[in-house]
């Protein structure tokens, strides 16, 4: 079972790195949130197969902290994105 | 090769060509490294407080992996699946570093905090927060006196 | 191996599948409102498969209730940031990108990541906007 | 290599692409958008280190607080830093000498996750190895300490060190005198919570705590200050 976690965590790795270039890249400020979310949940699953490759899945509260703060912080951004206009 | 029975300076060079076992500290370093080139070469006073956070988040990681015990687990006893017992019976990894760490974390936001506060503060009264910008604004209206 | 590692290993291939496919869609889709379907889909569908796959991995409740929690926090909050970023790109006037030749090609690019990326003169409010034609020629006009 | 030293490098590596885009790109709002994921990514490294009070912490405030702090800035201030030129070469041959000292410095440090560090075996293992955060599940508790682990990979001179038999919670909270008499001076930890990380904070390291609530408030209170003065002014 470890071999099949080990493998999902390298593709979300190869996830993250991809949508990592692109917020690099990001020609408008959205692609650039856009990618910070994604990132965002990427993340929160890699917490919790990483819980499992561990042989500790206990601590999942810090993927329901993560969801969470995600969410907190892209809507921070979105609201100043309303309040000035992005180029 | 046993590094034991070579010359101290000969071993240490080899440790240093293989940086073998301690590539991660190698690998901190270098972040520490770039939030100080932020520190130190960027002129925006956002940019230099972002920096400031890279660098101390490589303290961080040079601190917790100090912590780490091959093999371990979570300094966390608490568990309640049978099967997870047997696993938290293991070695576990220090937990004074984390609980340094913890400490300085805050510390770091609460810097990052006042740092922000005394940036808006500089706007209001500046009009700009590029370094050179305040630099040339305070030169103006005291000539002669030099800023800091 | 027993049921259930087949059952996680099929579940989490998927996942990986479509996180892999989400990362390949993000980084090459060619403008700002076609990467929003690999980023939806990693967001929604991929989570929701790794997670579920790891539902048969573990016998303990509390660990079960927090992969329901979870599932639930994103399927609730990824679609809807996603859905803001969209409202707040199009009220900003960002405009997708079409093909050469295709119908009402006003904000045609070769390759949007070449050049700047197209925003339009939109008005911030689409229901006091004029009609299309001239929007388009408003388009046209701001795209010099 | 085991394969949590590979993800371990791929995350480090992964960490410092984005460190050098925070410090590089222009726009401003961009940059607080990278260190965000760098707070995330920080997260995955610091579960893979086992250290998941430190993966709480930085959610909160990493991911959290500090992307909100700088959004908040940024509406007050300005959105784009000023054009630069690419390389500060004075400040980039500082940063090289200081990191390639720095670098020089580490190579004599233990190996990642030597058992046998002075870290694991010092004086501080001694504090920790007095039963933190017991559980009493049958036997489970007392399988494994810092002491049997110290002894198992380095050979000490001390005596071994004996711990309390096995007693129910109940009398564990009882009189100091009868864990005395278990041989056990610095048993302080008794009965504390099975984190070890709280029972330390609250314990060993508690002045501490109290002392960063203080600088909490302060940095409240001093944000409070500079932004209300200035607003009376104008």
């Amino acid at each position: 079972m470890g071999t099949v976690l080990t493998i999902t965590m390298f593709s979300l790795m190869a996830s993250i790195l991809m949508t990592l270039v692109r917020a690099l890249k990001g020609p408008t400020s959205y692609d650039r949130i856009l990618s910070v979310n994604a990132i965002g949940t990427t993340t929160v699953v890699g917490v919790v197969v990483m819980g499992f490759l561990k042989g500790r899945p206990d601590f999942l509260d810090l993927a329901v902290v993560y969801a969470l703060v995600n969410f907190v912080a892209t809507v921070a951004i979105l609201r100043f994105v309303e309040q000035r206009r992005l180029g | 090769m046993n590094l034991a029975l070579l010359e101290p300076s000969t071993a240490s060079f080899l440790k240093v060509a293989s940086l073998a076992g301690t590539y991660n500290y190698a690998l901190y370093v270098v972040l520490m490294m770039i939030g100080f080139y932020g520190v130190i070469a960027k002129k925006n006073l956002i940019k230099q407080a972002l920096g400031l956070g890279l660098f101390s988040t490589g303290i961080f990681l040079f601190y917790i992996s100090m912590g780490v015990v091959e093999g371990g687990t979570a300094p966390v006893w608490w568990t309640t699946d049978e099967a997870h017992l047997l696993k938290a019976a293991g070695p576990y990894d220090n937990p004074l570093t984390h609980v340094l760490i913890l400490t300085a974390i805050v510390v770091s936001v609460s810097t990052l905090a006042v740092a922000m506060a005394l940036i808006v503060n500089i706007q209001r009264a500046y009009g700009t927060i590029e370094e050179d910008e305040i630099r040339a604004i305070e030169d103006a209206e005291h000539p002669g006196e030099g800023v800091i | 191996m027993e049921w259930n590692d087949y059952l996680t290993g099929v579940f989490l291939a998927l996942g990986s599948f479509l996180a892999l496919t989400g990362g390949v869609g993000i980084l090459r889709m060619p403008d700002f409102y076609s990467r929003l379907h690999p980023a939806g889909k990693t967001d929604s569908l991929g989570q929701l498969m790794v997670l579920i796959g790891l539902c048969f991995q573990t016998s303990d409740w509390l660990v079960l209730a927090k992969l329901g929690l979870i599932v639930s926090f994103l399927m609730l909050t990824a679609p809807t940031a996603t859905h803001a970023i969209t409202k707040a790109a199009w009220l900003e006037g960002l405009r997708p990108w079409q093909r050469p030749g295709d119908a009402e090609n006003v904000y045609t690019r070769k390759h949007p990541d070449k050049r700047a990326p197209y925003f339009s003169a939109a008005p911030k409010d689409p229901l006091a906007s004029s009609t299309s034609a001239e929007q388009g020629q408003q388009l046209e006009a701001s795209d010099e | 290599m085991s394969s949590f030293l590979l993800i371990d490098m791929i995350l480090l590596g992964l960490a410092a692409v984005v460190a050098i885009g925070v410090i590089s790109v222009r726009s401003l709002l961009s940059a607080t958008m990278l260190g965000g994921i760098y707070s995330l990514l920080m997260a995955l490294i610091w579960q893979n280190m086992n250290a998941v009070d430190v993966a709480f912490t930085e959610a909160a405030v990493g991911a959290g607080i500090s992307t909100v702090l700088l959004v908040g800035t940024l509406l007050h201030t300005r959105r784009e830093t000023n054009q630069s030129p690419a390389i500060h070469w004075p400040a980039l041959l500082t940063v090289v000498l200081t990191g390639s000292f720095l670098i020089y410095g580490t190579v004599d440090m233990p190996d990642y996750g030597d058992a046998s560090a002075p870290i694991h075996t010092g004086r501080v293992q001694q504090l920790l190895g007095q039963r933190v955060g017991k559980v009493d599940n049958e036997g489970v508790h007392h399988a494994w300490t810092y002491s049997t682990m110290a002894e198992q990979s380095v050979e000490r001179d001390e005596p071994e060190r004996s711990f309390p038999p096995e007693r129910s919670h109940g009398e564990d909270h009882g009189g100091d005198a009868e864990a005395g008499a278990h041989g056990h001076p610095n048993d302080d930890f008794k009965g504390h919570s099975p984190n070890t990380v709280t029972s330390l904070l609250a314990a060993y390291r508690g002045y501490d705590t109290m002392y960063e609530t203080a600088v909490i408030f302060t940095a409240g209170m001093a944000m409070v200050l500079l932004l209300r003065r200035r607003e009376e002014r104008a």
